[in-house]
């Protein structure tokens, strides 16, 4: 499932990618994610929980996301996870990509590509859709308050 | 199913004692009809259910002076057929009596039912137009909410964690009152509702005087549409008053795209059952 | 006019009793010792190639006995005719739900968790939903090796549509030239899954070099063939044992699961039971078949149609392996039982990235008819032509040649609508938003081979051996009649043996499918019982030391010249052993007899909602001499009311490629509470088939509902839907949409 | 846990997650219920519990400790039929028979209620057992012939 989003925040450019660029902090803006810390063994990996209720639904999935900076700038996060009680996996491809719209604007440009496995996969797609938009709103919020301020 | 306890405490205390130990490891079961539905589909593991079953005290209906007062566990279709129920909240039998089908409402209870939230359930309609309350209790208090301000969104509530429904209380439904329940459903007969309207009004002196009207499957919760009522309120009742009133409707409702309909779609149908509920209520067509 | 006792006299069901006790054992109730249970993990990807799939966690779970995944099956294909399908996904998944590996393990429970603990890695490819997309220049091709499978040949050009078949007659491009008016239309139908309650089941065990099946399949003999390619194994090595059907519709013709269950049965060394949940049967059935058809028709002033050119597309999805033919029917159907001298009917099937199709009750019966019958409808209408009138002007009668290229013999189809249009009330007053329409659909009886074995014992009781599985049509209970009527017997004397695929004692037999149970096994019973009455005869005759032609036979009493008259039964019982006839028929000819069904819907239309109440289906028929009336009625209600879900309700519903209608609470089929009043008319028996002169009903009744129901609602509001179903919604809009062009 | 199926006590211990059906069909062997659905929507699993008709498929064994059970198993007396089974066999209610045992059970529950019902009350009802052979009018047929025998026997 594809989601693309847009995000503008009134900070300019350069605090903007400061303050993503501190993946535990970025992360703690994203409603749900718990205990991210840098993986002592791989470099740019980090190991976190997200805790998610979808309708009826609560699960907690266990992962690791690696980060990398392609070449035309933009973040990517590749992660997965899988909560092993109701046998739910996801894989998630996340880009970020900044964009100084003025001086002091900047678009968070996002596109998400996420992967469930198991019966969530095929039964919870509008739930995990609306979701997923519920999440990215939650987040540009969170971003917002933490770099305009 | 991976379920592994299945705790039938005798005590309310000992119930909620139950949740407080285990957390999100534990949900509170009762009829479940929901419940079980999204364990055998994978989409719902506890390790810990907390069964009311031997419980007592939490099934059935009296009459107080301020309402009726129905039991968590009640079945649904025990409030359908209740006699109290009949006659001091006609509209509340007649909305069970539409959720589902009768090997349905068998089992899933009252206080499951709406503790599940989920938007196209129909009793919320009727109880947020009749005032109705939900007694809450946990280990630490006992409080009661209005139904209205139960949902919080799609499928989730305002209970907090160790905190369980254990008493609907309905107001009477006042006598002289118009209410109808319009349920649309365009596929089939035992489907959820495109869209379902609960109107509730009285006429005095040729004008409309407690509006209520509330619709299920029209946004992520039940909603009251207060937009509506404080269009009618007061107001002398004509067909153009209604058919404006219904068209405010729109402000109050946010459905969703689903088999049923696009939510541009159900938004128009709210507006027209919302109108056709109103009209019967207030006597401009028959009922 | 013969007299018959047993034939045409209601019967009730001889599997009744079982089946209202409880006691009929379908294949989910067996059980085997030591019995494991199979899962499936299913694709979760339209399109993508299989990067790696690790099933090592999976293995390694206590309980688990067998996992295995396109490596392990690689070179098995499935396939009716086109074996295009691989038992497992092999390196490459064409749609979203694909077979990707299976697990066999002690209990649902741990089979579940081991298939949760797979891990696939793919590689996403663009894929095609849309018939029209995959033929575009650029699609992707879904299978680049085609004409290297089994049942191909190489297509001229690489192409989705693996198949494409063009018919012409007459001067077609002239007649266009001269028409009066030419009038274009495009019309759609949905997939429908053929929702019988009783989910695709399969349990193997392999004991002895040979497979032991229990499966609702209804045509046990054809799928052992097809198996003997999968599993790449002799026939004799293959054993179908019997088990009542829970419903099929067309849907119990492939078993889905089977040759997955035997190759876990193989690798656990342990018989191997697989049950589909609904999930999986919603997501990955073989549903009936999305289809487009465009029509073009040159009509003249007067009404009469000159020429047709039909393009009818059917959406295969990712495998043509479903298909009995590799192809359905239904662009002959779009041409219809019409007197048109100039036609081209173009059939092309298209390989999408998606659920494959199967057959459902009269394979593109009903897609074709919807849109051919809503397309003349449409034309009657702006032409301001009475529809039952331009009808009539247009369709066969005795002697000419319809539009689909049929041979008819007979053709009633006029008395028919004419019939149906009668007892509906056709020209009856009207209230507002209140509409009739009518529809034709027509089917043959299907053809095939059949077996039968009838024996009669000393104490009188009769023994009918039949390789029949039925599926729930009542086949059983007419082939009792028909043994009945021939020995004079009541049917309630008459016991079953059903035998396994070993029973026929090598010779093959059709099966259930395309209406030729009642053809082809009534020739069959009617022969058996025959030869059993040659038989008795025979011991008859010299028991009683007369001649065999001085013997005969009178209901339970065998008469002699001058001697005294004497009940066969306790004849046999003194010679104290039992008689046998047995035949194996082939009925494969064609019969140039066909059923017709005509049916006037009639339907109100609230115009605020759009919502479509169907108040009454008139529904005539063009029959053959009726059996068994209870099961033709029976077969005419069933039939009706799945034509209304297919009109109003029914529809798998996607997003991305993916179904997402998962379960009976979102893919709705009609209630008890659903049905509208039915009136069935029966035509006088004029001719039929074989001894004595029937019709198939199986498939006809669901055929014309959907375009008689759209036809109702341009009858009643005036606007034409020309996708199915018919949704309150789409009813709506149309409406919308025409109150803002009037304005 | 103890019950009582069809008349038969059983006690027997079942895990946390155990549906009922799965009760009567894997560790009792009473296969005459049938799963089809599992979501409570077709009606195929229906059995009785203490005379009320409830989906089997999603109620857990559980929650049935110390009920009666009526399946379809128990409806005939011995071997004769109750008058719905020979109603349903004569009206030709049933084609396929997998959703006949549910039909039958919840068939009987309405009569245990309702000896004489209309038919708007049997469709009402009935609107939750699920067929797709039959079109349901030979069902309704069956039920209807079956209340009149039963009143006549009265």
């Amino acid at each position: 499932m594809k989601f693309e989003h847009r995000i503008v925040v009134d900070a300019p450019i350069a605090k903007v990618a400061t303050f993503l660029e501190d993946i535990p902090a970025a992360a703690a803006c994203v409603p749900g994610v718990e205990n991210v810390t840098p993986d002592p063994a791989v470099p740019d990996t980090y190991n976190g929980h997200v805790r998610v209720r979808l309708g009826p639904l609560g699960f907690t999935v266990a992962g690791r996301a690696h980060l990398d900076r392609a070449d035309d700038g933009a973040w990517r996060l590749t992660g997965e996870g899988r909560d092993p009680r109701v046998g739910a996996g996801v894989t998630a491809t996340l880009e970020a990509r900044l964009e100084a719209t003025t001086v002091a604007r900047t678009a968070v440009a996002i596109v998400a590509d996420v992967q469930f496995s198991g019966r969530l996969s095929e039964l919870g797609q509008p739930l995990i859709r609306r979701k997923a938009d519920q999440m990215v709103e939650a987040f540009g919020a969170n971003l917002r308050r933490a770099v305009e301020g | 199913m991976t379920a592994t306890r299945f705790h039938t405490p005798a005590t309310l205390d000992e119930a909620l004692g139950l949740l407080d130990e285990h957390g999100d490891d534990a949900r509170l079961f009762a009829g479940g009809t929901a419940m079980v539905t999204l364990m055998k589909q994978s989409l719902l593991a506890a390790d810990h259910l907390v069964s009311l079953q031997r419980v007592p005290g939490l099934e059935g209906v009296r009459l107080e002076a301020d309402g009726l007062h129905i039991g968590a566990l009640t079945r649904h279709r025990d409030v359908e057929t209740s006699d109290l129920v009949r006659v001091y909240a006609p509209l509340l039998a007649h909305v069970y009596s539409r959720v589902a089908t009768v090997r349905i409402r068998n089992a899933a209870t009252v206080g499951g039912g709406l503790a599940h939230a989920d938007p196209a359930q129909d009793p919320p309609a009727a109880l947020i137009a009749l005032d109705a309350r939900v007694r809450i209790a946990s280990r630490r208090s006992v409080r009661e909410l209005p139904v209205e301000e139960l949902f919080v969104d799609y499928y989730e509530t305002a209970l907090a964690p160790g905190e369980a429904i254990t008493e609907l209380i309905v107001p009477r439904q006042p006598a002289d009152a118009g209410a109808v329940y319009l349920k649309f459903l365009p596929r089939t007969e035992d489907d959820y509702a495109t869209v379902a309207v609960a109107a509730l009004a009285r006429i005095v002196d040729g004008r409309a005087h407690g509006v209520r009207v509330a619709l299920i499957a029209a946004g992520p919760t039940p909603v009251r549409a207060t937009v509506v009522e404080r269009a009618l309120e007061g107001a002398p009742i004509t067909a153009e008053a209604v058919r404006r009133a219904a068209e405010a409707v729109v402000d109050a409702v946010d459905p969703l795209d689903d088999f049923r309909g696009s939510a541009g779609y159900k938004r128009d149908m709210a507006v027209v059952f919302t109108r056709r509920a109103l009209e019967r209520a207030l006597g401009l067509s028959p009922a | 006019m013969v007299d018959y006792h047993a034939i045409g006299t209601p019967t009730p069901r001889v599997d009744g009793v079982e089946k209202v006790t409880g006691r009929a054992l379908y294949a989910g109730d067996r059980r085997l010792p030591g019995m494991l249970t199979g899962r499936l993990l299913h694709s979760h990807r339209p399109h993508a190639r299989i990067v790696r799939i690790d099933t090592s966690a999976a293995r390694a779970l206590p309980g688990v006995h067998a996992v295995i995944t396109g490596d392990d099956v690689r070179g098995h294909l499935y396939g009716r005719r086109i074996k295009d399908m691989p038992v497992l996904a092999d390196g490459l998944v064409r749609y979203f739900g694909e077979r990707v590996a299976a697990v066999a393990a002690e209990d649902e429970e741990t089979a579940r968790r081991a298939v949760d603990l797979i891990e696939v890695e793919y590689e996403d490819l663009p894929a095609v939903f849309d018939v029209v997309d995959a033929i575009a220049p650029g699609a992707p091709l879904l299978h680049p090796a085609f004409g290297t499978y089994p049942g191909t040949q190489p297509l001229d050009v690489p192409s989705n549509a693996y198949d494409h078949t063009v018919t012409e007659r007459g001067d077609f491009d002239g007649a266009f030239a001269e028409a009066d008016f030419v009038f274009e239309r495009t019309f759609s139908t949905q997939r429908m899954h053929q929702a019988y309650l009783e989910p695709h089941t399969s349990l193997v065990s392999v004991t002895d070099g040979r497979a032991h099946i229990w499966t609702n399949t209804k045509a046990p003999h054809s799928i052992r063939e097809v198996l003997t390619v999968t599993l790449g194994l002799a026939p004799e090595q293959i054993v179908l044992h019997h088990s009542h059907i829970g419903g099929d519709f067309g849907g119990k013709g492939t078993p889905l699961d089977l040759p997955i269950a035997y190759f876990l049965a193989q690798a656990s060394g342990r018989p191997v039971r697989m049950v589909a949940d609904y999930v999986e049967e919603f997501m990955a059935g073989n549903p009936r078949h999305a289809t487009l058809t465009r029509f073009r028709t040159a009509v003249m002033r007067d009404g009469t149609i000159t020429a047709h050119h039909v393009e009818y597309f059917v959406n295969s999805g990712a495998y043509a392996a479903y298909k009995p033919g590799g192809r359905i029917g239904g662009a002959t159907r779009a041409a219809g039982p019409y007197r048109i001298p100039n036609t081209r009917i173009e059939s092309i099937h298209v390989y999408t990235n998606s659920v494959p199709g199967g057959h459902m009750r009269a394979p593109g019966g009903p897609q074709g008819v919807f849109a051919l019958e809503s397309h003349l409808d449409a034309i009657a209408r702006e032409l301001d032509i009475d529809p039952l009138e331009f009808r009539m002007h247009n369709l066969i009668a005795e002697g000419d040649e319809p539009a689909s290229g049929d041979q008819i013999t007979r053709p009633r189809v006029r008395e028919t609508l004419q019939a149906a249009a009668d007892a509906a009330g056709y020209r009856d007053a009207k209230a507002l938003h209140v509409g009739r329409g009518m529809a034709i659909g027509d089917h043959g009886a299907g053809g095939g081979v059949g077996n039968a074995e009838v024996t009669i014992h000393p104490d009188g009781a009769v023994t009918l051996g039949t390789a029949i599985f039925d599926q729930g049509s009542g086949t059983y209970t007419t082939l009792a009649q028909v043994v009945a009527e021939e020995l004079g017997v009541p049917v309630d004397r008459i016991r079953f043996e059903i035998w396994d695929t070993d029973g026929t004692g090598g010779e093959d037999d059709s099966g259930i499918g395309g209406s030729r149970a009642t053809r082809v096994n009534t020739v069959a019973a009617h022969a058996a019982a025959q030869d059993a009455r040659t038989a008795l005869t025979r011991v008859l005759a010299a028991q009683l030391g007369v001649a065999e032609a001085d013997v005969a036979l009178r209901g339970p009493d065998v008469l002699t010249p001058g001697g005294e008259p004497h009940t066969w039964a306790a004849i046999l019982a003194e010679v104290g052993r039992s008689v046998t006839g047995r035949s194996h028929v082939d009925e494969r000819g064609p019969t140039h007899m066909t059923g017709f069904a005509a049916q006037i819907a009639e339907v109100a239309v609230d115009p605020e909602t759009g919502q479509v109440t169907v108040l009454k289906i008139t529904s005539a028929h063009d029959v053959g001499r009726v059996l068994n009336p209870i099961g033709h009625q029976g077969q005419i209600n069933g039939g009706v009311i799945q034509g209304l879900g297919y009109a109003l309700m029914e529809e798998l519903t996607f997003a991305d490629g993916q179904v997402t209608s998962l379960s009976f609470g979102d893919y709705k089929i009609p209630t008890m509470r659903d049905v509208p009043q039915l009136t069935t008319v029966l035509l006088e028996p004029d001719n039929g088939i074989g001894p004595y002169q029937i019709k198939g009903i199986g498939e006809t009744p669901n055929t014309p509902v959907a375009a008689a129901i759209a036809n109702a609602i341009a009858d009643a509001v005036g606007i034409r839907i020309s996708d199915l179903p018919i949704t309150a919604e789409k009813v709506y809009r149309a409406l919308q949409n025409r109150g803002a062009a009037a304005q | 846990m103890h019950l009582t199926v069809n008349g038969n006590p059983h006690d027997i211990d079942v895990p946390a997650g155990r549906t009922l059906v799965d009760l009567l069909r894997d560790d009792l062997g009473l296969t005459g219920t049938k799963e089809a659905c599992s979501v409570g929507v077709c009606g195929a699993c229906t059995v009785l519990v203490d005379g009320r008709m409830v989906a089997s498929c999603i109620m857990l064994a559980a929650q049935v400790d110390g009920a009666e059970i009526v399946t379809i198993e128990g409806v005939a007396d011995g071997e004769l039929l109750h008058p719905l089974q020979r109603a349903f066999v004569e009206a030709g209610g049933l084609q396929c028979g997998i959703c006949t045992p549910g039909q039958i059970v919840a068939a009987k529950a309405l009569l245990d209620a309702n000896p004489a019902p209309t038919e708007d009350e049997i469709a009402d009802w009935m609107m939750g057992n699920l067929c797709r052979c039959t079109g349901y009018y030979q069902i309704r047929e069956a039920i209807l012939e079956a209340a009149r025998v039963s009143g006549r026997a009265r």
